[in-house]
């Protein structure tokens, strides 16, 4: 066969063809066997062509909104687009160079790792706290189903929710806050010093459970007998859990941590509502300053090479992203029951 | 070293009674060996054994104490799995040595008996190695150095070589036994072959649906299996079956098939005489209880010949009796053919009659 | 087998830790249903009792946050004052059609990624997908000018477009995972009845179509909760409800209660939806690398 | 099937625009208009000079516009009340409205970007008008062109209030008029009479004198209520609220604004030497930030936050008029637009009479380092409304009779009415109905504001726009950080004005 299934079982989204697929993937099979004994034509394989005509519009369609905006931002970030009158000049290298003494760029990247790396710790800790503690669960379908109503939420209308709960005016969790005796009369949005948690915490709320729920099918699939060897061995719960388990769900994991990652890079929304940056940039993540530079202060050069610096970041995360989706441990399915 | 006493154990699933009062008592030392098919409960068993499972009812008591709430870990055991349960992200070394790291040995310690462990086993050239680089074979030297490098009170294999080739199967099972015979240590072998359970253990529990079936030596369970049951399941090739009524024809008791009647021995007569209800019976009789010649007439029972498997050492011979099919096993020299007729000989010194409701055996 | 079958045993540790356990459980589900429960809650509020806060520390006090008069009129007003049911049905409109564009283009294409070998795929491939990893702020200003260029900014098909960006290379990356699971024999079966290469083709969608109808779904909700595109590309013309929902903070007045609506209103939809595709959700998310 | 807006324009996208859409690949977002109206349609019946007012307003009959801009109450009325003028010319207006940094960012890339899809700007002075101000249409050329019609009440400098049109319609250079002042956001003081009255005694028995808001009241004083104010809330009485509240939110230009007012208030006090604000300038030279001035205030800033509401850095503008409402402050310099909706009884705490409105507060003699007169500073933003230049000429003339119209006497009355408007014309104020409403009751209650604000506040001296410069957003960033850094106590006033003269400098390349 000249034509080869490619990276067949691989297997993404398999798990998830419905029943009535596979029993219609069974009878088609038969049918296959059956048929294939007249040898008649098989040797029409497709043409190659075919199957780049099949594939054409969509390329072109991604070409045209990545592509070629891609090379205008490349375009802009050598040359000096900004409001001003004399435009578009180049201008060597100046927007580049002008980054090594951009300290809000700096600080942008410093609070950005800051952000995420908050996000992350809180997450993945609460994340897999929850996972395990849901697993085999009595009540595991129930809570699996509320803990997904944060993640339906449009990002912006659970930045304006948790606005209007940290409210220091009307705000219900300030008011549990401070009758808590945890924070002080200013709103936790309202302290540079707490800002940025305020913003953790709400990306918390939203997206913990997306990592209860990609540790919980990591946890599916942790060997029952490998735990129970080390059980054997002579391992208690929590040895079991670092020793066995989290070297199992270590893929899972890690897949969580670079979608979460590249979520941060990908979405201000919360940011955008929640504080604008500020106060006095304390929540000024590089995203939310280029949003700035581009569509505030309209310096375009400028802030296509901030762009081009993030992109850059993205794809070596993505680059990273696929390497482990591509490992064979995370694409093990769950054990038969 | 320890003796295993199980004393009237349950377990359920929800409701299914997986095992039910069980009793077993295996002795210090010793090779027992857990026989049954898929689902009677005897990987319940082991796992209750292992603290794998809690235990529903009853008690397990590793010489006089009363293990049924200790975790695995203070039962100073050691388990294989039927999987092998390997590390996958650990080296051979590191799979082996872990439950000594576990318990905090000395790295000279670990070093010694990981040592001692792989080279009875001969995989000291693996110890680098990770798992997935290793065939069946040694993933299995390896889960079973596993066990043996700590040294624990008790065994249990959980149908350790289940997954290997015939051949590797056949050669494991004598390692296993020599080791065993070596380490001296209690051991618990669950399988669902019989011939591993023959062959390796000192004593067999035979288990069905739950309920222990018969607890003896080889010999006694292959030579007296104590109901129907058992004695279907133990023996390869399987047992023959016939309903037969028990007649008494001028003094003999005869077992009375249409197209046959043989008369018990002295002694069976004796214990059938006895019973109250023995009219209807079950017969069954090993294939290499039977001696077959070609050809009509004599005493025997006569017979067609249906098929003849030549097996190498041995022949199988599928015989007819009326409606009933014999199977047969003799010599390979054996010159029958299809459709031939020939005839049968009961050695009913060696074989079994069975109440036809209970099942259990008179003799 | 589930690992979460493993046995435990009883300690008086074990029972602490499941009172401990079932306390974090309480308190994590009520801080997670909290926000929607107020917000539920607030959007029947008139803005004076919105504003009713007990005295710090006055715990009792927590009584006061049901002590109003429900009204619905700031639904009312959301429909006939803020033309919210012209948004929603540019929401409906925009995303169900970007996620129907997304899934045939994306069909097609990751079909034949599935079933073809050449050199450079793998580069093709990763190249697809970070298309959807690229921060949107990033080429937001390009991808504007492109589009009013194409005077599509403010217009629905515009939006479509819009999030077509990150919809189909999510729809390319998600449908090949599950053509590649369909063997090819079925289609060289199809062909050696006499079907034609695309009626082959065709003849394997019914394999799919549970999946594909999931991703449909998963792409409208993508769609459906984006913020960026739509208010740069899409308001206007075209606006849609997070955006609308947005700019109820106006600069004279935050009308809370109308707020609060109007995130029921963009928020109720896609709970369902999450619901009903439940079992895809986790592949959605994480683009397939992890299955429940 | 698609919605399209009530006056939508139909969108014609022909062989011409996919041609366009490549060629457009090359030229970038560089020079020249591609697309010239191409979202619009024009229709002309030429108007000669002596023909009847009538055919002066109807030449365009047909034509379809768009306005883009921000979603305050007069663009939603003109919007709601689109009707007469299309009686009038026969032209369509689509009014779009966004959040004002949406409106900057989609305004700004189309200008920018050379065409025009909003042939209609908000040009807010300093956020919009600055930055953009040479993309804008001279308005002096249809002013003096008489075959358009031109407004009764006129369009010059004096049809307006004083500073109006050179603050929204004048940049860098004089003699060139890029927008009319469409509405505006005047800053005055909202103060609780009631609890001021209630409270004045004690305060008396404190201070030595009476707790009274007038024109006199300095920025010292302020001080004193605020300190007074707390004093009393943290002896235990919760139901008293905080003194006074600063604008530090996260709208960057409001909460320079903030600062502003107390810069300008103490000796007159601007950023730029020699730069006159209202005019602005393309290169303003070396900022005044850092000097003896600058710091003082900036500590008597920081000394004003602490005895102000807690939470100044998380309310801007419009969360602190909130806050008033819900009565949570007793005093607040807020922009007069918003007086409509203190005096609104189901959504404030503070309507009724109970809120009184007056002048920003004077500089403090003690305060003023650098000689200068101590002056009621007072800020705001003038909105304009301006032509988009990359519009065809056609299209231009069109959008001046929207223009004129949107700004007339009778539009902003009639917005005034309906939704709360703050009228930029004279003649508003001295229609007698307008006259009856500057006092309780009053059915207009914008119109409570209008003595501090129209009658005193917006002139000379005491107004100030703030620096008018092409980088004002990023100025206005800038400053909002600085000092947000500063009165959250991490850096001292010293380190924030010297933080922002390097960076302003910076900007400016100096």
């Amino acid at each position: 066969m000249a034509v080869t299934t490619a990276g067949g079982g691989r297997g993404i989204g398999g798990g998830a063809s419905a029943a009535a697929g596979k029993q219609h993937l069974l009878e088609m099979r038969e049918g296959a066997r059956v048929i294939s004994h007249t040898p008649a034509r098989l040797n029409t394989a497709p043409s190659r062509a075919y199957y780049f005509y099949l594939m054409l519009p969509a390329i072109i369609v991604l070409a045209c909104i990545t592509l070629y905006p891609f090379f205008w931002l490349v375009w802009m970030s050598l040359h000096d687009v900004d409001v001003g009158a004399a435009a578009d000049k180049w201008n060597d290298f100046a927007n580049w160079i002008r980054l090594g003494r951009d300290r809000k760029f700096q600080d942008g990247w410093w609070l950005l790792l800051q952000y995420s790396a908050m996000c992350m710790v809180l997450q993945i800790g609460l994340g897999v706290l929850l996972a395990v503690i849901l697993n085999g669960s009595r009540h595991e379908k129930l809570l699996v189903t509320i803990f997904l109503m944060p993640m339906m939420m449009a990002p912006v209308v659970a930045g304006l929710v948790w606005y209007y709960l940290y409210n220091s005016t009307f705000g219900w969790y300030h008011w549990l806050m401070q009758s808590a005796g945890i924070l002080g009369e200013r709103s936790i949005l309202g302290d540079p010093s707490t800002a940025m948690l305020g913003i953790v915490i709400v990306d918390t709320w939203q997206w913990t459970p997306l990592i209860t729920l990609i540790v919980l099918a990591g946890l599916k699939r942790v060997p029952r007998d490998q735990l129970e060897a080390n059980m054997v061995d002579g391992a208690g719960e929590i040895r079991n859990f670092f020793q066995i388990t989290l070297p199992n769900i270590y893929p899972f994991l890690l897949i969580a941590i670079l979608l979460r990652f590249m979520d941060n890079f990908r979405f201000i929304d919360h940011i955008l509502v929640l504080t604008g940056g500020g106060p006095a940039d304390s929540t000024k993540i590089l995203p939310t300053y280029l949003f700035d530079v581009s569509f505030q202060f309209f310096k375009l050069g400028r802030g296509a090479a901030i762009a081009l610096t993030l992109l850059a970041v993205t794809i070596v995360l993505g680059l990273i992203l696929v390497r482990v989706f591509q490992s064979p441990t995370a694409q093990t399915r769950p054990e038969d029951s | 070293m320890a003796s295993v006493t199980i004393d009237h154990v349950w377990k359920y699933y929800g409701k299914t009674e997986a095992v039910k009062d069980l009793n077993l008592k295996c002795a210090d030392g010793e090779f027992l060996s857990v026989l049954g098919p898929s689902g009677c409960g005897k990987s319940s068993t082991l796992r209750m054994l292992a603290g794998l499972e809690h235990i529903s009812a009853g008690d397990i008591r590793f010489g006089e104490r009363r293990i049924n709430d200790l975790p695995p870990k203070d039962r100073d055991i050691a388990m294989v799995f039927e999987n092998y349960a390997l590390y996958p992200h650990k080296t051979v070394r590191e799979n082996i040595a872990n439950s000594l790291m576990l318990r905090g040995a000395s790295r000279a310690t670990i070093e010694q008996k990981v040592k001692k462990a792989t080279e009875l086993l001969q995989i000291g050239h693996l110890l680098q190695r990770k798992p997935q680089e290793l065939s069946g074979g040694q993933k299995q030297r390896v889960a079973i150095g596993r066990a043996i490098v700590r040294e624990p009170q008790l065994f249990l294999f959980d149908e350790p070589i289940a997954h290997l080739d015939a051949k590797l199967r056949a050669h494991m099972r004598g390692e296993l036994k020599i080791m065993q015979r070596e380490l001296g240590t209690t051991m618990i072998y669950v399988t669902h072959d019989q011939l591993e359970a023959l062959s390796m253990a000192d004593r067999i529990a035979v288990m069905h649906e739950g309920v222990l079936q018969q607890f003896g030596t080889p010999q006694e369970i292959y030579d007296h299996p104590v109901n129907e049951w058992v004695a279907g399941f133990v023996g390869e090739p399987p047992m023959n079956f016939v309903d037969c009524l028990i007649e008494d024809r001028g003094g003999v008791l005869h077992a009375v098939h249409p197209s046959f009647a043989v008369p018990v021995t002295g002694s069976q007569e004796a214990i059938l005489r006895d019973s109250a209800h023995r009219a209807e019976v079950r017969m069954g009789i090993r294939p290499d209880q039977i001696g077959i010649v070609t050809g009509d007439g004599g005493d025997a029972v006569a017979a067609q010949i249906l098929l003849t498997e030549p097996l190498g050492g041995d022949m199988l011979v599928d015989a007819a009796v009326g409606q009933e099919k014999f199977l047969v096993k003799t010599k390979p020299d054996f010159q029958g053919r299809r459709g031939d007729a020939c005839r049968l000989a009961f050695d009913t010194g060696r074989w079994h009659l069975f109440d036809r409701d209970t099942g259990l055996a008179y003799f | 087998m589930a690992s979460s079958d493993v046995v435990r045993y009883r300690s008086p540790l074990r029972s602490l830790v499941n009172v401990l356990v079932a306390i974090f459980l309480v308190i994590y589900v009520v801080w997670t249903v909290l926000p929607l429960f107020v917000m539920f809650v607030s959007s029947f509020k008139d803005l004076l009792e919105a504003f009713k806060l007990p005295t710090v520390g006055d715990w009792s006090g927590i009584t006061l946050f049901f002590d109003f008069t429900p009204t619905v009129k700031h639904y009312q007003s959301l429909f006939l004052d803020h033309n919210f049911s012209v948004y929603l049905f540019n929401s409906i409109v925009a995303s169900a059609g970007s996620a129907l564009i997304s899934v045939v283009l994306g069909a097609m294409c990751a079909y034949s990624l599935s079933r073809i070998n050449f050199r450079g795929k793998q580069d093709l491939f990763f190249w697809i997908i970070s298309t959807r990893m690229a921060p949107v702020v990033a080429v937001m200003v390009p991808l504007y000018a492109i589009f009013r260029g194409a005077g599509l900014v403010g217009t629905i098909p515009g939006l479509i477009l819009a999030y077509t960006t990150f919809n189909l290379p999510f729809a390319i990356w998600m449908l090949k995972g599950f053509f590649d699971n369909v063997p090819y024999a079925i289609e060289e079966a199809q062909m050696c009845d006499g079907a034609t290469r695309f009626r082959a083709f065709l003849s394997i969608l019914p394999l799919v179509a549970p999946g594909v109808g999931a991703f449909l779904v998963l792409c409208i909700l993508f769609a459906w909760n984006d913020f960026l595109f739509a208010s740069i590309i899409g308001s206007g013309g075209a606006k849609t409800l997070p955006v609308a929902t947005k700019e109820l903070v106006q600069p004279q007045n935050i009308q809370w209660g109308s707020i609060m609506a109007a995130g029921v209103v963009t928020t109720l939809p896609m709970m369902f939806l999450g619901l009903l595709i439940r079992r895809y959700l986790v592949a959605g998310l994480t683009m397939g690398a992890v299955k429940e | 099937m698609f919605y399209t807006p009530k006056n939508a324009l139909f969108r014609r996208v022909g062989r011409r625009k996919f041609l366009e859409l490549g060629g457009g690949a090359a030229t970038a977002l560089g020079a020249g208009s591609i697309a010239v109206g191409l979202n619009s349609v024009v229709t002309r019946r030429p108007a000669y000079a002596q023909s009847s007012e009538e055919a002066k307003w109807r030449q365009f009959e047909g034509t379809k516009l768009v306005f883009m801009s921000e979603n305050t109450p007069p663009s939603f009325a003109i919007r709601e009340n689109l009707q007469p003028f299309y009686d009038l010319t026969g032209i369509e207006v689509e009014i779009l409205t966004d959040d004002l940094p949406v409106v900057q960012q989609k305004v700004g890339i189309d200008l920018r970007g050379g065409s025009a899809d909003f042939h209609l700007n908000y040009v807010q002075d300093k956020p919009i008008g600055a930055p953009f101000a040479d993309f804008y249409v001279d308005l002096t050329k249809f002013m003096a062109d008489d075959t358009l019609p031109q407004d009764p009440d006129g369009s010059g400098e004096d049809a307006w209030f004083e500073n109006f049109l050179t603050a929204c319609g004048v940049y860098y250079d004089e003699g060139r008029i890029v927008a009319f002042p469409y509405d505006c956001a005047v800053a005055c003081t909202f103060y609780r009479q009631d609890l001021f009255e209630q409270l004045s005694k004690d305060f008396e028995a404190e201070h030595g004198y009476r707790m009274e808001f007038n024109a006199d009241t300095t920025w010292q004083n302020v001080q004193d209520f605020a300190a007074f104010f707390k004093k009393l809330r943290e002896g235990g009485r919760e139901d008293i609220p905080y003194g006074y509240a600063q604008h530090q939110g996260s709208f960057a230009w409001t909460t320079q604004l903030d600062i502003q007012r107390l810069l300008f208030a103490n000796g007159r006090w601007t950023d730029f030497e020699g730069v006159d604000d209202k005019l602005g300038s393309r290169e303003p030279g070396p900022t005044r930030w850092g000097d003896e001035q600058s710091v003082l205030i900036m500590q008597k800033f920081k000394d004003q936050a602490d005895v102000s509401h807690p939470d100044n850095l998380a309310n801007g503008t419009l969360e602190l008029n909130t806050v008033y409402q819900a009565g949570q402050i007793a005093m607040q310099v807020q922009y007069h637009e918003f007086a409509a909706s203190i005096e609104d009884e189901s959504t404030s705490r503070a309507a009724g009479g109970k809120t009184g409105y007056g002048v920003c507060p004077l500089g403090a003699k003690e305060w003023i380092v650098n000689g200068g007169e101590a002056v009621n500073g007072t800020n705001c933003g003038i909105g304009g409304i301006g032509i988009n230049a990359g519009a065809s000429e056609e299209l231009q003339r069109a959008a001046y009779l929207f223009a004129i119209w949107s700004t007339s006497k009778n539009t902003q009355f009639s917005v005034l009415k309906g939704v709360g408007g703050t009228p930029t014309r004279k003649a508003v104020l001295e229609i007698p109905e307008v006259q009856a409403a500057r006092q309780r009751p009053t059915n207009m209650p914008n119109a409570l504001t209008f003595e501090p604000v129209y009658d005193y506040g917006i002139r000379d001296p005491h107004f100030v726009l703030g620096p008018k410069i092409p980088e004002a957003n990023e100025y206005h960033k800038i400053l909002a950080t600085e000092v947000q850094r500063c009165i959250s106590g991490q850096t001292s006033a010293e380190e924030a004005c010297e933080e922002i003269r390097w960076q302003l400098d910076d900007m400016h390349g100096h």
